[in-house]
C-alpha cells in the first residue's frame, strides 16, 4: 500500500543505509587494523630481531630498525601502513621475507579448502540431525544427539587431530597422512587457485585430486565435527522454537503430511538464523583452526597467523587479520542479504 | 504445614518465601531433567575435588622424580605419571583448582561486561548502540586467539594473565546476545512504566533490564564453560596459559602430546577431565536453558 | 437429512501435567452437534474453550493428554485413527480458523501458498487452477485485489484480513464441521460484523456444521443456534441461542449481567463471586 | 613409502627467515646454505671436522702479510652452467660485507669494511688474495672464511636478478645461485624446500636425485610419517620418542652438537650478584638426574664453554648435583635465603623440562625460581634488554673457532647499556675481569696453534671457576631415519649437515 | 476551574517518516472522564503516549494541569499524571514481585512509609494482601490490570491515562475493573482520559467522548450522543450503529439470530 511517496522515502533510505554500510565497514576494518597494529606494538616481541636475528651488532639492528620504519612515532607508522593498504599493498613479511599478500594467497586457499569441506560435512550432518532430534525431543535419539553434539563443544581439538591420524591413517591406512598432498603428487598440478582439488580438476588429474581428497578428508571431518556440534544443536533449539508456535498448528489443522510440517512450516523460517549460525562457525573454523593445521601440518592461515604474532611480525599479522576480518565482515553481509532475501519480515 | 508446602504456596506471605519458592520449583524442574542432573553431579565433584584436593590427592602435584616417569596407569598411579615422574592423578586433581578458578573468573569478568555494554547498546540505541557495536564487531571479529594471545604476550605469560585474556575475548558474544534480548523489550510496557513513574535511565537498565537478561546470560556462560576451559588448553598448548609446575589440565595436554603415540595417558588423562568437566557445564546450561527459558519451560 | 449427528463427544477430557499434579482443563465434556447446525461456545478465558476445540482435532500438544468415551465425527471414531488417518480427516472435513493470526500463519509463507497448501494436501490439482481457487476463496471472503494479497506475507495485512486470510485457508477444501475459535478478537466492532456475516453466509450456503468459540455473549447468541457455557472446564449450561437471556445458571446470569450497555444507567456493573480463584 | 631416490625429510623449518647466504642466520637456512653453496675451504661431508679444500684446492699463509693466498679449483661450475671464477669470489665476499646484515659481522672481523673490501680481497688469474687487518691467528681466518657468509654465489646470474641495488638479495632468499651439490628448485616458506641434485659437482654427484624437506611441526606427526614409511627421515623427534621407535624399519643416529646450555643470572639483579650464589648453583642442577632422562640423548654432561670433541675443548665436569655443600656453601657467605628470581626458558620441550627440574633442585637450597615460558623471539627480545633475571638458554658457535665462544663467554671490555653486545657475557651484564679480558684477546692473536689451545682451556677452567654463568650440557642430536638411508652426516653445528652422501639401500 | 486537567491543541505526532496523528486538539476539564474513541490504527494510544512523553516527535501544544509538556520525562511531570496500559500481560515486569513493583515509584521519589502504603493501596484495588510477595505470572489478567492501577496511583497522581484497560479481558473481569475505575475516580476526585473502542464502556464511565478517525478527532461528543445516536460526522453513526445501538431500542435486550437456516 506504498505510495510514491513513501517509496521515494525508502529508496532514500536504503541509498543511505548502503552509504552508511559502507562508513561503518571502512571503520571497522580501520578500528580491527588500529587494534591490531597497536597489539602488535605491545607484544613484548622486538620484531627487528626477527629480522637480525639473535646476534647482529648495534649498527645493524638500527640499520635494520630505520629500514623497516620502526623509529619513527607509532601514529605515523599506522597511517603509513593504511595508506599503503589503500593501493594494495600489504607489505612484506620479515619471517618469510616475501609480500604478505603472496603469503596469503598461498595460506589462505589452504585453509579455505579445509574449512569449507568441513562446514560442509557440518551442514549436511548437523542440520538434519538437529531436527530430527527437535522432532523427537526428549526421546533417546535427542538425548544421544545431545551428548554427542556436547562432545564436539567439549574434546581438544588436537586431540582429536592426533588420535584421528593415528587411527586412520597410522592405524587403519584409510586415509592419507598429514599435508596437502604425497610428496610424488608436489607440484604435478600447475597452482591456479591454491585450491588443491579446483587446481587437480582444472587440470583434469584425477589422481592428484584423489590423493588431495584422502589428504583433506581427516582434517576436514574433524573440523566438521566441530561445527556439527555446533549446528545441530543450534538447529534443535531453533527448530522447537519453531515447533512450538501456533502456525505449526495451523499446518497441522490443515492436513498437511508431518515431514512437510517439519521442513517446510518449521524449518523454513529458521533458515535465517541457522545460516547466521553456519556463518559464525564457518568464520570460526577459518580462524580456529590453528591447531588442527599444526597436527596435520597444513600450511593454512590459522598457523601463519600465530608464528607471525610470535614473531613479531606485523606486516603479516595485520594481513592476515585483515583478510579474516573481511570474511567475518562478507559472511555478516552475505546473511544480511540473505535475510533480507528470505525472510520477508524483515523488508 | 510442610516445608514443600510452604515453598509452593501460591500465596507467599514475605519476599523470601516468594523468591526461595521460585527457586525451588526451578530446582525441582532441574532435578526431574537427567541430563542436568549429571550435570549438577559433575559440577559437584568438580567442587568438592577442588575443595579436598590435598586429601583427595595420593602425592603432591609438583614432586618430581625423575626415576618414576611415565608409567602406565597402574594401582599406585591410576592415571599414569608424566614426563617428571610426577603423578598424573594428582596433578588432575589438583588441577581443578586452576580450571575453576579459570570458570569462575571469566564468568564474573566477562559475562557482566559483556551483558552491560549490551544492554546499554540496546536500551538506548541510536549512536550509542553504533558506537558500542562497532566496538564489539571489531573484537568479534577479531581472531580470537590470537586476540588472547596478543593479551597474554602483552601482560606476560601466567594464569590469571591468560584468563583476563579469555575474558576479554568472550564478551563481545555476551554483548551481542544481551543487546538482542534488550532490544526485544525495550519498548515493553513494563520498562515505559518505571519510566513513567521517573525512573532514571541507569535504574532501569541496572534494574529492569539487566535482570532479564540475566538468565539467558547464566545459561550461555554455562554453555561457555567448555569452549573457555579449551581456550584456556588452547593457550596452554601455546605455551601462554598456566606456568610449569603448576597443574593446569591444557597445559598437561600440551605437554603430553609429544607422548600421545606412545605414553598415551600423560594427554589422555587431562584430556578426560577436560571433557568431563566440560560435559558437566553443558549438561547444566542445557537443563538451566530448559528451567528458565519461559518459552519452553513451565512458567508462563 | 442424515439420522446421525454430525459430532457426538461424551466425557471429553484434557489435561495438564504440572509441578502440583496433572491438572484437568476440561472436565468430561459431553455434547452432539447435528448437521448444519450452529454451535456456541462461551466462557471467560481459561476455561477450557479453545482446549476443546482443538482435542476435536486430536491436536492437543505434548504434555498434554486427551481421552473420551466417544468422539465420533460423522460415523468416524476418531480416538481410534492414526496419525496418518487423522491428517485426510483435518483440513478437508473438519477444520478451524485459529484464535490468533498474529501467530497462526506462517509469517514466511506468502498467503496464496499457504491457504493453496491447504488445498492441495488433499486434492491433486493443475497449478493454474489451483491458483484460480485460491484468488476465488479470496474475493468470497471480500477481499480487495485478491491477487496482490495472495503474493504477501502474514506481517504485510492488516489483523482484519488476517482473520478473513484464516478464514480462507480453512474453508478453502470445503469441511464439514467448521470450528471457529474466536475468529473476532483481533477485530474493532466494525470489521466484526462483516467478519461474522460472511461466515454465516459460507456456512449457510455449503451446508457445514460450525462450532463458534468466543467469550462475546452477545455475539454468539446472534450467531448460534445452540450455546454451551463453560467454566472451569465444565459445562454449566447449554440452552437454544434464543433463550440465552433467559438463562438460569448464575455463572450465565453474571457474564450477562456484566455487560455495559450502551445506554448505561447503572452506576456499578455487577460481578460474578469468584471464590474458587481460578487464575490464568 | 618414498622414491628411491628421493630424500624426504620432516623437520620443523619455520626459523627460516632467509635464505640468501649474506642473510641467512638460522639453524635451518644453515643447512641449506651449506648444501646450495661451496665456500674457498670448507669442513665437508667426509669429515666434518677437518677444514678441507672448497672452491679452492690450495692455499699459502703469509702471517706475516697478514694474508692468505687461495688458488682455485678449475672444474667448479655453478648450477646455472657458469665456471666458478676469481671474479665470483670476489663478488660474493664483498657483498656480504656492502649488504651488511646480520652474518657479515663475521667476515667484518677481519677487519673488512664496505671502503676497504676491494682492496682486501684481490683476484690475480685464478688466484684470490685474501688480506686481514688484526691480531689474528691464520687458523682464526681460515674458519671465518669457512663460514656460512663465506659462501660463493653465481655473480652473473645473481647481478641479473639484481632489484633496485639489492645486489640480489630478495631473489636469492627464494633461488640459489651456488656450485654446491645441490640446487634448490622449491621454497615454500613454512611448507616445504626442494633441492635437486647438482649432477656436475665436482666432487661428484650426490646419490639422491632430489632432498625435498616438508615443514611437520608437530614431532608426534613426524613420528608417525616416519613409521608410516612417507618420510625417510625426521629431525625433531623427543628422546622419548627417539626411545619409543621399534621395529626394524627405522633407526636412529646420534650426533654431538657444538651448542652449550648453560643456566646464567643476571648481574643487574642484586640477589644474583654474590659469587657464592654462582658457586652453589653449580651444585644444585641435578646433571645426571637430567640426562638419564628428560634429556637422554639430547644432552650430555660438559661443563665448559668449548664443546668436547673440539680441539681446544676443556672436558673436566668438577661439579656434581650436591645441595647439602651448595648450602653450606650459601651459609658461609651469609647469603640469605630463600632468593626469589624469575628463570626465563623457551617455551618447548626439554627446556621447560630442565626448568622444572632445576626449579625443584634449587628450591632444596632456597633458590625459588618462578619459571616464565616463553617463545624464543619473546625470550630473546628479554635477553637482548638484559630485563630477565635468571635465564636457561643456550649458545652455539658462529664459526668453529674457539674464539667465537671465549668472546661470548670470557670476554666484555664495556658492560654499559649502551654498548649492545650479542655476547652471553654482556647480556648478563657480567662485567669480566681485565684479566681475563686481555687474555682471550692474547688467545686470538697466538700463532703457536697448540699454545693457542692451552690458553683456550684456561680460560676455560676460569670462567666454570667463577661467572654468574653455569655452563651444564653439550647438546646432541638425535635424528630418526629408515633404516635403509645410510651416508647422512651431521656435524657439530647445524651449519655441517650434509645430504651430498646420502643414499637409499 | 479555569485550567483544564489535559490540553492539547493542534498537535501532529509520526512515528519516523509516518505521521500518524494530525491535528488534534481538546481539552479535559479537572475531574472530568474523557473518551477518545474510533477504530483499530487510527492513532489512540498514541495520543496518550505523546501525553505521557513516551512518543517523542510531535508538534503542536500540549499541556498537563496547566503546566506545559516537554518532550521527554520528568519527575514533577510524574507525580501528577500516570498511566494504564493497554496489556495486563505486558505491563509488569515478569521477574519482579507485585511489592516490588508498587515500592518502586516510592523509593524513586524517596517517599518513606512505604510498607504500609503498599498495604493500603492493595486494598484501595481491591487485591488481598496474600497477592503481595506473588510474581505476575500467578496473577489472572484482572488481578495484574489492578497491579496496574495500584501503581499508577502510588504517586497520587490527579490525572490518569486509561489506554484500553479492559479490552484483553473478558467481560466479567471488565465489570470488576470498571467499577474499581468508576469507585476510585469518585474517592479520589481524578481526571481520567480513556482510550477504548468499545462505546458501552464510554456509555458507563465517560462524560464526554472525541471520536477519531485516520489520525484525526472527526468529532467531540456527549455521553448522551449514545442513547439517541446523535451524532454529526458520518463515521461515528457507521461506529455507533456497528456497536449495536440503535437509539430506541431496549437497553436489556439481546439482539437474536436473524436469519434463517438452511
Ligand atoms: N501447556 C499447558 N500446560 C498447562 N495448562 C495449560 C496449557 N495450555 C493451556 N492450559 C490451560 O488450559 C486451560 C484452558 O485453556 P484454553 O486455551 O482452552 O482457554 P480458552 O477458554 O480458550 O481461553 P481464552 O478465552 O483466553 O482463549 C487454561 O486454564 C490454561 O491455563
Ligand atoms: N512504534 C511504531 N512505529 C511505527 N508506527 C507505529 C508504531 N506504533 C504504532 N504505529 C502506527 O501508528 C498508528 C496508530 O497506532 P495506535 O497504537 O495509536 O493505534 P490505536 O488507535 O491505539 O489502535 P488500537 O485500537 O489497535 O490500539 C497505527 O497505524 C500504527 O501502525
Ligand atoms: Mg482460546
Ligand atoms: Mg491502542
Ligand atoms: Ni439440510
Amino acid at each position: 500500500m506504498a505510495t510514491d511517496a513513501t517509496m521515494a522515502v525508502r529508496a532514500g533510505r536504503s541509498a543511505r543505509g548502503i552509504g552508511g554500510f559502507v562508513i561503518v565497514t571502512a571503520l571497522t576494518f580501520l578500528g580491527l587494523l588500529a587494534i591490531t597494529f597497536f597489539i602488535g606494538r605491545v607484544v613484548p616481541i622486538d620484531p627487528v630481531l626477527s629480522v637480525v636475528g639473535d646476534r647482529a651488532t648495534q649498527a645493524q639492528y638500527d640499520a635494520a630498525r630505520v629500514a623497516m620504519g620502526l623509529d619513527r612515532p607509532l601514529v605515523v607508522q599506522f597511517f603509513d601502513y593504511v595508506w599503503s593498504v589503500m593501493q594494495g599493498d600489504l607489505g612484506t613479511s620479515i619471517s618469510t621475507n616475501r609480500p604478505v599478500a603472496v603469503d596469503l594467497l598461498r595460506v589462505f586457499p589452504a585453509t579455505l579448502e579445509m574449512a569449507t569441506l568441513g562446514i560442509i560435512i557440518g551442514i549436511v550432518l548437523g542440520v538434519p540431525a538437529g531436527v530430527w532430534a527437535a522432532t523427537r525431543r526428549g526421546e533417546w535419539v535427542d538425548q544421544v544427539m545431545r551428548v554427542f553434539a556436547l562432545l564436539g563443544y567439549s574434546v581438544p581439538a588436537f586431540w582429536l587431530g592426533l588420535v584421528g591420524l593415528a587411527f586412520f591413517y597410522a592405524g587403519l591406512g584409510w586415509v592419507a597422512g598429514p599435508g596437502r598432498l604425497d610428496i610424488f603428487y608436489e607440484g604435478l598440478v600447475p597452482s591456479r587457485t591454491n585450491v588443491m582439488l579446483i587446481d587437480a580438476a582444472l587440470a583434469g588429474d584425477w589422481t592428484v585430486f584423489g590423493n588431495a581428497l584422502s589428504h583433506l578428508v581427516l582434517p576436514a571431518s574433524i573440523l566438521g565435527f566441530f561445527s556439527l556440534a555446533f549446528i545441530a544443536r543450534m538447529t534443535r533449539s531453533f527448530m522447537l522454537d519453531q515447533l512450538g508456535q501456533e502456525f505449526i498448528t495451523t499446518a497441522r489443522v490443515k492436513g498437511v503430511p508431518e515431514w512437510r510440517v517439519v521442513w517446510v512450516h518449521a524449518f523454513m523460517p529458521i533458515r535465517v538464523p541457522l545460516i547466521t549460525v553456519i556463518g559464525l562457525s564457518y568464520a570460526a573454523l577459518l580462524e580456529g583452526s590453528v591447531m588442527i593445521e599444526t597436527v596435520f601440518s597444513w600450511p593454512g592461515i590459522g598457523n601463519y597467523l600465530t608464528t607471525a604474532l610470535l614473531n613479531a611480525d606485523m606486516n603479516a599479522v595485520l594481513g592476515a587479520t585483515l583478510v579474516i576480518g573481511s570474511v567475518f565482515i562478507l559472511i555478516n553481509k552475505i546473511s544480511d542479504v540473505l535475510y533480507r532475501v528470505l525472510d520477508p519480515r524483515s523488508k | 504445614m510442610s516445608p514443600r508446602d510452604w515453598l509452593l504456596d501460591d500465596s507467599p506471605a514475605t519476599l523470601t518465601q516468594a523468591n526461595l519458592g521460585r527457586a525451588w520449583r526451578m530446582t525441582t524442574a532441574l532435578l526431574r531433567n537427567p541430563l542436568a542432573v549429571a550435570g549438577i553431579l559433575i559440577v559437584l565433584l568438580l567442587l568438592a575435588t577442588a575443595l579436598f584436593a590435598p586429601w583427595i590427592a595420593p602425592e603432591s602435584p609438583v614432586g618430581q622424580n625423575l626415576r618414576t616417569r611415565l608409567l602406565p596407569p597402574s594401582a599406585e598411579h591410576w592415571m599414569g605419571t608424566d614426563e617428571l615422574g610426577r603423578d598424573i592423578f594428582s596433578r588432575v586433581v589438583y588441577g581443578s583448582r586452576i580450571t575453576l578458578m579459570i570458570v569462575a573468573l571469566v564468568a564474573v569478568i566477562s559475562a557482566p561486561l559483556g551483558l552491560i555494554i549490551g544492554a546499554v547498546a540496546g536500551y538506548f540505541g541510536g549512536w550509542v548502540d553504533r558506537v558500542l557495536m562497532g566496538v564489539t564487531d571489531i573484537f568479534l571479529s577479531l581472531p580470537k586467539l590470537i586476540l588472547a594471545l596478543a593479551f597474554v604476550a602483552a601482560l606476560g605469560p601466567g594464569i590469571e594473565n591468560a584468563i583476563i585474556a579469555i575474558a576479554i575475548t568472550a564478551w563481545p558474544a555476551y554483548a551481542r546476545i544481551a543487546r538482542a534480548e534488550t532490544l526485544t523489550f525495550r519498548n515493553s510496557e513494563y520498562i515505559q512504566a518505571v519510566r513513567l513513574v521517573g525512573g532514571s535511565h541507569a535504574r532501569i537498565i541496572f534494574r529492569h533490564v539487566l535482570p532479564l537478561c540475566t538468565s539467558s546470560m547464566i545459561v550461555r556462560v554455562t554453555l561457555d564453560m567448555a569452549g573457555i576451559i579449551l581456550t584456556a588448553a588452547g593457550l596452554g598448548f601455546l605455551g601462554l596459559g598456566a606456568q610449569p609446575p603448576l597443574p593446569e589440565w591444557g597445559a598437561m595436554i600440551s605437554r603430553g602430546r609429544t607422548f600421545i603415540l606412545d605414553q598415551w595417558w600423560v594427554a589422555t588423562m587431562p584430556g578426560f577431565a577436560i571433557i568431563l568437566v566440560s560435559l558437566g557445564f553443558c549438561f547444566l546450561g542445557d537443563g538451566l536453558r530448559d528451567v528458565l527459558d519461559p518459552k519452553q519451560g513451565s512458567e508462563k | 437429512m442424515n439420522e446421525t449427528p454430525l459430532l457426538e463427544v461424551e466425557d471429553l477430557r484434557v489435561s495438564f501435567a504440572t509441578p502440583n499434579g496433572p491438572v484437568e482443563v476440561v472436565k468430561g465434556l459431553s455434547f452432539t452437534l447435528g448437521r448444519e447446525e450452529r454451535l456456541g461456545i462461551v466462557g471467560e478465558s481459561g476455561s477450557g474453550k479453545s482446549m476443546t476445540g482443538r482435542s476435536i482435532l486430536r491436536l492437543i500438544r505434548a504434555p498434554g493428554k486427551q481421552t473420551a468415551k466417544t468422539l465420533r465425527f460423522d460415523g468416524l471414531d476418531l480416538m481410534a485413527q492414526g496419525n496418518r488417518q487423522m491428517r485426510k480427516v483435518r483440513g478437508a472435513r473438519i477444520s478451524m480458523i485459529m484464535q490468533d493470526p498474529k501467530f497462526s500463519l506462517n509469517p514466511v509463507m506468502t498467503i496464496g501458498e499457504q491457504i493453496a497448501e491447504a488445498l492441495r494436501v488433499h486434492e491433486r490439482l493443475p497449478r493454474r487452477d489451483l491458483r484460480a481457487r485460491v484468488i476465488e476463496m479470496l474475493t468470497s471472503v471480500r477481499i480487495n485485489d485478491p491477487g496482490r494479497v495472495a503474493r504477501m506475507y502474514p506481517h504485510e495485512v492488516s489483523g482484519g484480513m488476517g482473520q478473513r486470510v484464516m478464514i480462507a485457508m480453512m474453508l478453502i477444501p470445503r469441511p464439514q464441521l467448521l470450528i471457529a475459535d474466536e475468529p473476532t478478537s483481533a477485530l474493532d466492532v466494525s470489521v466484526q460484523a462483516q467478519v461474522l456475516d460472511l461466515i454465516e453466509e459460507l456456512v449457510t450456503g455449503n451446508g457445514m456444521g460450525l462450532i463458534l468459540i468466543s467469550h462475546d455473549l452477545n455475539l454468539v447468541a446472534r450467531y448460534c443456534d445452540r450455546i454451551l457455557v463453560m467454566n472451569g472446564g465444565e459445562v454449566v449450561e447449554a440452552c437454544a441461542a434464543q433463550r440465552l437471556h433467559e438463562a438460569s445458571h448464575p455463572y450465565t446470569r453474571g457474564l450477562l449481567a456484566a455487560q455495559p450497555r450502551m445506554e448505561e444507567t447503572r452506576d456499578e456493573l455487577p460481578v460474578l463471586d469468584r471464590s474458587g480463584g481460578a487464575g490464568t | 613409502d618414498t622414491p628411491d631416490d628421493v630424500l624426504v625429510i620432516a623437520q620443523n623449518i619455520d626459523d627460516i627467515v632467509a635464505i640468501d647466504p649474506a642473510q641467512a642466520y638460522e639453524f635451518t637456512s644453515g643447512e641449506l646454505v651449506t648444501n646450495l653453496y661451496d665456500r674457498l675451504v670448507q669442513y665437508d661431508a667426509e669429515d666434518p671436522t677437518v677444514l678441507a679444500p672448497g672452491i679452492a684446492t690450495e692455499w699459502e699463509v703469509d702471517a706475516e702479510a697478514k694474508t692468505i693466498a687461495f688458488t682455485l679449483r678449475d672444474d667448479a661450475v655453478f648450477n646455472s652452467g657458469n665456471p666458478v671464477t676469481a671474479e665470483d669470489v670476489l663478488f660474493s665476499l664483498s657483498r656480504v660485507i656492502k649488504l651488511n646484515l646480520t652474518p657479515a659481522f663475521i667476515l667484518a672481523q677481519l677487519g673488512w669494511t664496505p671502503e676497504n673490501v676491494d682492496d682486501m680481497v684481490t683476484a690475480d688469474g685464478n688466484v684470490v688474495t685474501v688480506k686481514y687487518e688484526g691480531d689474528f691467528s691464520p687458523a682464526f681466518v681460515l674458519n671465518v672464511l669457512a663460514a656460512r657468509p663465506a659462501s660463493i654465489v653465481d655473480k652473473a646470474l645473481v647481478m641479473e636478478n639484481e632489484q633496485d641495488g639489492d645486489m640480489g638479495n630478495a631473489w636469492l632468499n627464494a633461488n640459489s645461485a651456488g656450485s654446491g651439490p645441490f640446487e634448490l628448485t622449491g621454497y615454500t616458506p613454512g611448507q616445504m624446500v626442494r633441492m635437486a641434485a647438482n649432477e656436475d659437482y665436482f666432487k661428484g654427484a650426490p646419490a639422491m636425485s632430489q632432498v625435498i624437506i616438508r615443514h611437520v611441526a608437530e614431532a608426534a606427526t613426524q613420528q608417525l610419517l616416519l613409521e608410516q614409511g612417507d618420510i625417510d627421515m625426521a629431525r625433531n623427534l623427543t628422546p622419548d620418542q627417539v626411545a619409543s621407535l621399534s621395529g626394524d624399519d627405522v633407526k636412529v643416529e646420534t650426533f654431538p652438537q657444538a651448542a652449550v646450555h648453560f643456566l646464567s643470572f643476571n648481574q643487574k639483579t642484586d640477589s644474583l650478584t654474590d659469587p657464592a650464589v654462582w658457586e652453589a648453583a653449580r651444585y644444585l642442577v641435578d646433571y645426571t638426574g637430567m640426562t638419564d632422562t628428560i634429556i637422554k640423548g639430547q644432552m650430555e654432561v660438559h661443563q665448559a664453554f668449548w664443546p668436547k670433541g673440539f680441539p681446544g675443548s676443556y672436558d673436566e665436569t668438577p661439579f656434581t648435583y650436591d645441595p647439602e655443600k651448595a648450602m653450606q656453601i650459601l651459609k658461609d657467605a651469609g647469603v640469605e635465603t630463600p632468593i626469589e628470581v624469575t628463570l626465563d626458558v623457551i617455551n618447548a620441550a626439554p627446556f621447560t623440562d630442565m626448568a622444572q627440574s632445576l626449579q625443584a633442585s634449587f628450591a632444596d637450597a632456597g633458590i625459588d625460581f618462578e619459571i616464565l615460558p616463553g617463545t624464543g623471539a619473546q625470550v630473546i627480545t628479554k635477553y637482548r634488554e638484559r630485563t630477565h633475571e635468571a635465564m636457561l638458554l643456550y649458545w652455539g658457535p658462529d664459526f668453529m673457532d674457539p674464539h667465537s665462544n671465549a668472546k661470548a663467554f670470557a670476554y666484555n671490555s664495556d658492560n654499559s647499556d649502551d654498548n649492545y653486545q650479542a655476547t652471553t657475557t654482556w647480556r648478563n651484564a657480567w662485567a669480566v675481569p681485565d684479566a681475563m679480558n686481555e687474555q682471550t684477546m692474547a688467545a686470538l692473536s697466538e700463532s703457536d696453534p697448540e699454545a693457542r689451545l692451552e690458553m683456550y682451556r684456561d680460560l676455560q677452567a676460569k670462567v666454570q671457576e667463577s661467572s654468574p654463568i653455569v655452563i651444564m650440557f653439550q647438546a646432541s642430536y638425535e635424528v630418526a631415519m629408515g633404516a635403509d638411508v645410510t651416508g647422512y652426516v651431521n656435524g657439530a653445528t647445524s651449519d655441517f649437515v650434509f645430504y651430498r652422501l646420502v643414499d637409499k639401500e | 476551574m479555569t485550567i483544564p486537567a489535559i490540553s492539547l491543541k493542534d498537535v501532529d505526532i509520526s512515528y519516523g517518516d509516518t505521521r500518524v496523528v494530525r491535528d488534534v486538539s481538546f481539552d479535559v476539564a479537572l475531574g472530568e472522564s474523557f473518551a477518545l474513541v474510533g477504530e483499530s490504527g487510527s492513532g489512540k494510544s498514541t495520543v496518550l503516549k505523546a501525553i505521557a512523553g513516551l512518543a517523542p516527535e510531535w508538534t503542536g501544544e500540549i499541556s498537563v494541569l496547566g503546566k506545559s509538556r516537554g518532550h521527554g520525562m520528568d519527575r514533577a511531570f510524574s507525580e501528577n499524571c500516570q498511566m494504564v496500559f493497554q496489556d495486563p500481560y505486558a505491563s509488569l515486569h515478569p521477574r519482579k514481585t507485585i511489592d516490588t513493583v508498587l515500592n518502586e515509584p516510592l523509593a524513586i521519589h524517596g517517599i518513606g512509609r512505604r510498607s504500609e502504603k503498599v498495604i493500603e493501596m492493595l486494598a484501595a484495588v481491591g487485591l488481598d494482601r496474600r497477592f503481595r510477595f506473588r510474581f505476575p505470572h500467578q496473577l489472572s489478567g484482572g488481578q495484574r490490570q489492578r497491579v496496574a492501577i495500584a501503581r499508577a496511583l502510588m504517586l497520587e497522581p490527579r490525572v490518569m491515562l486509561l489506554d484500553e484497560p479492559t479490552s484483553a479481558l473478558d467481560v466479567s473481569v471488565q465489570a470488576e475493573i470498571l467499577n474499581l475505575l468508576k469507585r476510585l475516580r469518585r474517592e479520589q476526585g481524578l481526571t481520567y482520559l480513556m482510550v477504548t473502542h468499545n462505546l458501552p464502556v464510554v456509555s458507563f464511565m465517560c462524560d464526554r467522548m472525541a471520536v477519531m478517525n485516520k489520525g484525526r478527532i472527526v468529532e467531540i461528543a456527549p455521553k448522551t450522543a449514545l442513547y439517541d445516536g446523535g451524532f454529526a460526522d458520518p463515521y461515528s453513526r457507521e461506529l455507533y450503529a456497528a456497536s449495536g445501538g440503535n437509539p430506541g431500542a431496549e437497553p436489556d435486550m439481546v439482539a437474536p439470530a436473524t436469519k434463517d437456516p438452511a
